[in-house]
């Protein structure tokens, strides 16, 4: 089955069209991926200054892997998210202070704080939530495809998960569903090499992309640390998806620079500093985009500098902002268990 | 009034309301041609076609998830689980991701689906296809849980749960399906949370749901002779349960039971019972009684199976007992 | 990967070694297959004549299968098996009476009449119990094969369940799990070409075998309608997963004679009458062993015929057995819930 | 006596039990190498080896049906669920399959497992993360349920599971790993289904399980400077159930408190709380009284999450209630 060549904006290969035709594009795809680290930085920070409540799970080395995807997609179209869901939040639209007013519990959250880190979900951009359940949203995302079809719309479904999601079952039952039923839905396996503390290779018997196809899946590995690459194949395969030619399976090679959450800080025993450190130095999607954007005269060194510097920025303000933002009141504790008006 | 089975009447209701509204749509196993094993659904496919009536895989997780999402964008699936034992199956999607959603997301995602499946020992399919696992859903906030005990609960309660916003989960007695009660020709709802005086009576108060309303009335019928008079309450919802009614009831009577299909221990009785306890004490002339089914897994022998659940005769005896001072287990 | 050649005895093909060689197997196999017939016509019978409760689902027609299987394992080797189950039980070595008082819910009977048709197990063969729960016992059969390789025991574990089972996800978490642990256990999926009263086509994307071979396990697939060809390529895979080479996967193409369960009788809607008679005519697994095994001079008609007369004579005098055998006693009702010894 | 936390009482048991018996096995998402995301099982497979500390994929339903078909010939796993949220994924397998099996089979077959798993809200691990979800599976026959209250119940307990025939599922309390208690050197066991009077009073018993016995001890502390005199009881298993230690402590206190993490309604106390009214009907000076958690998901913001819970200060407040008779709500 046909197999998205591994491009590399880094090797210097020719993009799909020449820089200049896309560049609004470009910038944007560099400023969701600052935006979603800047976030995460933000986050992690709270978190060991024990601002933050509960637990955490960060993105950061992944991002290109959301924004690549959520580029290729309109708000009209639906994703499922993760436990580590802050980057697919950020790349679908969402705004920083509704999000850490969320991380932070408090009552201007996009949950109004019940969801917190895990649960967050930002419907009016087609986000239907990250999800603390491992694979626990890939009926949701076939669900959401359905629905879209049989609705007569066309916006197509993405669901995110990782490595360590295709153990669980209800993987194998969608696709099949979706394979037999031709829904608009795309899984995006984000291969980051890990599930907690255990490497993927001893968790997952022969080949994920070779599980999407024995379902008669259209199936595709990529680099998920180059944003080009990726949104490449999601821009083709989201307007395949929309014609009736899905479902579509992708994996995507990734690496969390975090421990698996943010209280995981002695991993030796699992992974090397040394893996880390060579990732964080080669495979930076960031850095590595940024270097092609100049290369390619895209943007000026620092047009992008004051990019990452306003992106902090507002971050930081919106942190401020959600520090200080009111908690929900008590009152709100039984509200929402039920949806009162009847339809 | 014309009589029609409970199978026809869920039929009916579903049917209704696919009419009236393109977005609710059918899925599960052997739902379209076959109308599901125990033919309840039979000719739906026929007018609303297979985009309406999905057959799945066997894939109850799956099919659980996929109406899920469904829910959450649009639609208002109505799932099709052939038997109540596979509940087990949909627990996490039913449990962690329906019920929680509309609260996770602080109100602004719904999921209104209606689960449909059923309960039921005594028809000799042993432990694996005869539970009466209602308890269950209605421990996990966020489920209403729905329990008719005639054709015509079945329709009206179909129509509400298919209405309802929520994610209802609804159970059909699998003995009932071809049992005849009269329904009317006219459209009808029947609210959630407004318990069913089924009978009305001085002595005792008996709650029971679903199957078991059946075996209360023919208890009563029983005792009327003897000069026991019975009112018969039938919750129809246990998620909202109404409270008043079985409370007013309580209130009047001073003597309560509670009679339910599931398993006795940690299931519905307990709750009802306590509840009873709790808010009419003083009322109370005697402890109140519960009668669930036999803590024990359901067994094939038909020798076996029948003492497993409460009987119009046990029922009864218990009642009689009960008038007699006879009940006060080591009190 | 390698599939076994559809080898067929009717075809008159050479099978693998001399047929004089091995006549003890090949006629123990012919009146077990016998033996699976007679007892599922009596089952039948008890049925429609309201003398059985409950619900029950035949296996004629897919009688190669349990039993070109089962004659490849020893009585310590494990089996579980589906709602679908006498023959599986019979094949690998339960008696008669047990097995219809057992279905007839007597106490007497494999589990004392309380798990019937659709729970028989035969403890003493390593029958590990049919199971109501479509798919459910593929996790069990796994588990065997890890208590075997623990605790230093060669046993092997068949898991046999239909083609509608490969629609549950609990299928791939324990091949998954077989595949990374290397367990001695086979997964044969019997594929009778339905699920209830819908084509397996309808319900199954991609291939069963495929699916397989995607998490590292070796696939075949199989007639099964010929005993000798599911027996050579059943005792191939047994020596080899005893020897830790497993696990595998095996898919048998069988039919069922009957209707999804014995109430199921007008199947027009989603099987034709014709299909059924071609199956019946061309592949029937008793008639075609039978001419083979006459035609190889293995025996003569007669010997066969008569060893069908005996077997339906046992039949007989077990039903006559358990027709009249007592229930058990009331008190039963609440043992067994606790095994009562502590360890 | 050395204190440990409940944590290394864990970790002690399933050591002890190992080293007696090959047959064991720990089985579960990184139980080895990690020994847990609690670190409970550290140490272990550095003893034990892989092959008897089994780090398994994220397939619940999976390595559960695993431990199932392992328990039925010959080994006896115990099986780790990284969190009480999680046993919606495994209850086909431990319902449907371990909880029947011995039934099934008429006595032939069992199913010597444990399933440890927790409970627990107020970590601020929102809905799915924060369940008390053991009232699910007291409903099911076959199934036996342990709710440790400390170290020693910890270890004790975790013993007796460990070698009981049946399959035990046995919860701890997410937020006591880290807490001390005194426990012995030597071993010991806890028997099933003998409950535990932690604090003997006169004016009310509280039945307590898990993390509300504390809650429980820490109420009867502050009511015992107002006079108010409470026995607290902890059932220890709620599969036995030890009914007659808690029917004669209410027997003699007259009133009678239920105390649980697990959603109010149709959970535990329900069951308890209709036992005692059913049972010590005639001692009963007031209503049994029911605490609960709330019955909503829970909520991540701490602003919420902590009124949903009951506390020390909740349950005396209710207790002052009792004892000043305003508690008769529309009685
Ligand atoms: C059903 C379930 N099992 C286990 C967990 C605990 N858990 C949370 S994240 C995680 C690892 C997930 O790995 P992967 O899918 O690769 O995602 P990653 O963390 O690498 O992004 C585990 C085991 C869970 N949340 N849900
Ligand atoms: C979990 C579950 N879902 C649904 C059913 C109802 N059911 C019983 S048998 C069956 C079809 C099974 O098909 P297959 O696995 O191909 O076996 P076959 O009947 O063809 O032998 C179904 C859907 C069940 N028993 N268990
Ligand atoms: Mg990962
Ligand atoms: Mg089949």
């Amino acid at each position: 089955m046909a197999k998205a060549g591994k491009t590399s904006a880094t090797a210097g290969k020719a993009p799909a069209r020449k820089a200049s035709d896309n560049s609004g594009a470009y910038l944007r795809m560099y400023r969701q991926m600052l935006r979603i680290r800047a976030f995460e930085d933000q986050a992690n920070q709270l978190y060991l200054s024990a601002k933050m409540p509960g637990l955490t799970h960060m993105y950061s080395g992944q991002e290109a892997v959301a924004v690549g995807i959520c580029e290729a997609l309109t708000p009209e179209d639906k994703i499922t998210s993760t436990h580590r869901g802050h980057g697919h939040c950020v790349a679908k639209g969402a705004e920083f202070r509704e999000m850490f007013c969320e991380l932070l519990g408090k009552a201007e959250g996009y949950c109004r704080g019940k969801g917190g880190s895990m649960h967050i979900a930002d419907q009016s951009n087609g986000n239907l939530g990250a999800n603390a359940i491992v694979g626990g949203s890939m009926g949701i995302a076939t669900g959401a495809a359905l629905s879209a079809r049989r609705l007569g719309r066309d916006d197509v479904a993405v669901c995110f998960f990782g490595d360590g999601a295709t153990a669980q079952g209800l993987m194998y039952e969608v696709m099949n569903m979706a394979a037999l039923w031709k829904l608009p839905v795309i899984y995006a396996c984000e291969n980051n090499g890990y599930s907690e503390y255990t490497k993927t290779a001893e968790i997952a018997a022969g080949s994920l992309i070779a599980r999407a196809e024995a379902f008669g899946i259209e199936a595709f590995s990529v680099d998920g640390q180059d944003v080009l690459a990726v949104n490449e194949l999601a821009g083709r395969l989201v307007a395949r998806a929309r014609k009736g030619e899905g479902p579509f399976f992708i994996e995507l090679e990734t690496y969390r620079y975090h421990g698996h959450h943010v209280g995981d800080i002695n991993r030796d025993y699992y992974r090397s500093k040394d893996e880390e450190a060579r990732w964080k130095a080669e495979r930076d999607p960031i850095t590595n985009f940024a270097r092609w954007l100049v290369a390619e005269g895209v943007a000026a060194q620092d047009e992008l500098a004051g990019m990452a510097a306003e992106v902090k920025a507002d971050a930081e303000a919106a942190v401020a902002h959600a520090l200080e933002a009111p908690y929900p009141d008590v009152s709100e504790v039984d509200m929402h268990v039920f949806v009162e008006t009847a339809a | 009034m014309r009589e029609i089975t409970l199978s026809k009447a869920v039929n009916e209701a579903i049917a209704e309301e696919m009419r009236r509204d393109p977005t609710i749509f059918l899925i599960g196993e052997d739902v379209a041609e076959a109308g599901t094993p125990f033919k309840v659904l039979s000719g739906l496919v026929e007018e609303f076609g297979t985009e309406r009536v999905i057959d799945t895989p066997i894939s109850e997780p799956g099919f659980m998830g996929v109406a899920v999402g469904a829910a959450m964008t649009g639609s208002r699936p109505i799932v099709d689980l052939m038997f109540g034992d596979f509940l087990f199956l949909v627990m996490d999607q039913l449990c962690n991701q329906a019920a929680k959603t509309h609260y996770m997301s602080g109100g602004k995602l719904k999921v209104p689906l209606v689960l449909r499946t059923n309960l039921g020992a005594t028809r000799r399919s042993a432990a694996q296809h005869s539970q009466s696992l209602h308890a269950l859903v209605a421990h996990i906030p966020g489920l209403k849980v729905a329990m008719p005990s005639s054709a015509y609960e079945a329709k009206g309660l179909m129509k509400t749960a298919i209405r309802d916003d929520n994610p209802v989960v609804i159970f059909e007695d699998k003995l009932m399906y071809q049992e005849k009660a009269p329904v009317p020709e006219e459209e009808y709802l029947i609210p959630f949370g407004q318990a069913n005086v089924v009978r009305e009576g001085r002595d005792l108060t008996m709650v029971a749901t679903s199957s078991m309303v059946q075996v209360a009335l023919a208890a009563a019928h029983a005792l009327e002779g003897e000069g026991i008079s019975v009112e018969v309450i039938d919750p129809r919802t246990i998620v909202p349960l109404d409270e008043a009614t079985i409370l007013n009831s309580v209130r009047k009577t001073s003597r309560a039971m509670v009679i339910d299909e599931g398993h006795q221990s940690y299931g519905i009785t307990g709750e009802i019972a306590s509840r009873i306890g709790e808010k009419a004490f003083y009322h109370l002339d005697a402890p109140v009684v519960r009668m669930g089914a036999m803590d024990v897994p359901v067994p094939f022998s038909p020798a076996l199976e029948d003492l497993t659940v409460p009987t119009p005769e046990g029922v009864a005896e218990k009642a009689r007992k009960m008038l007699r001072g006879e009940l006060f287990d080591g009190a």
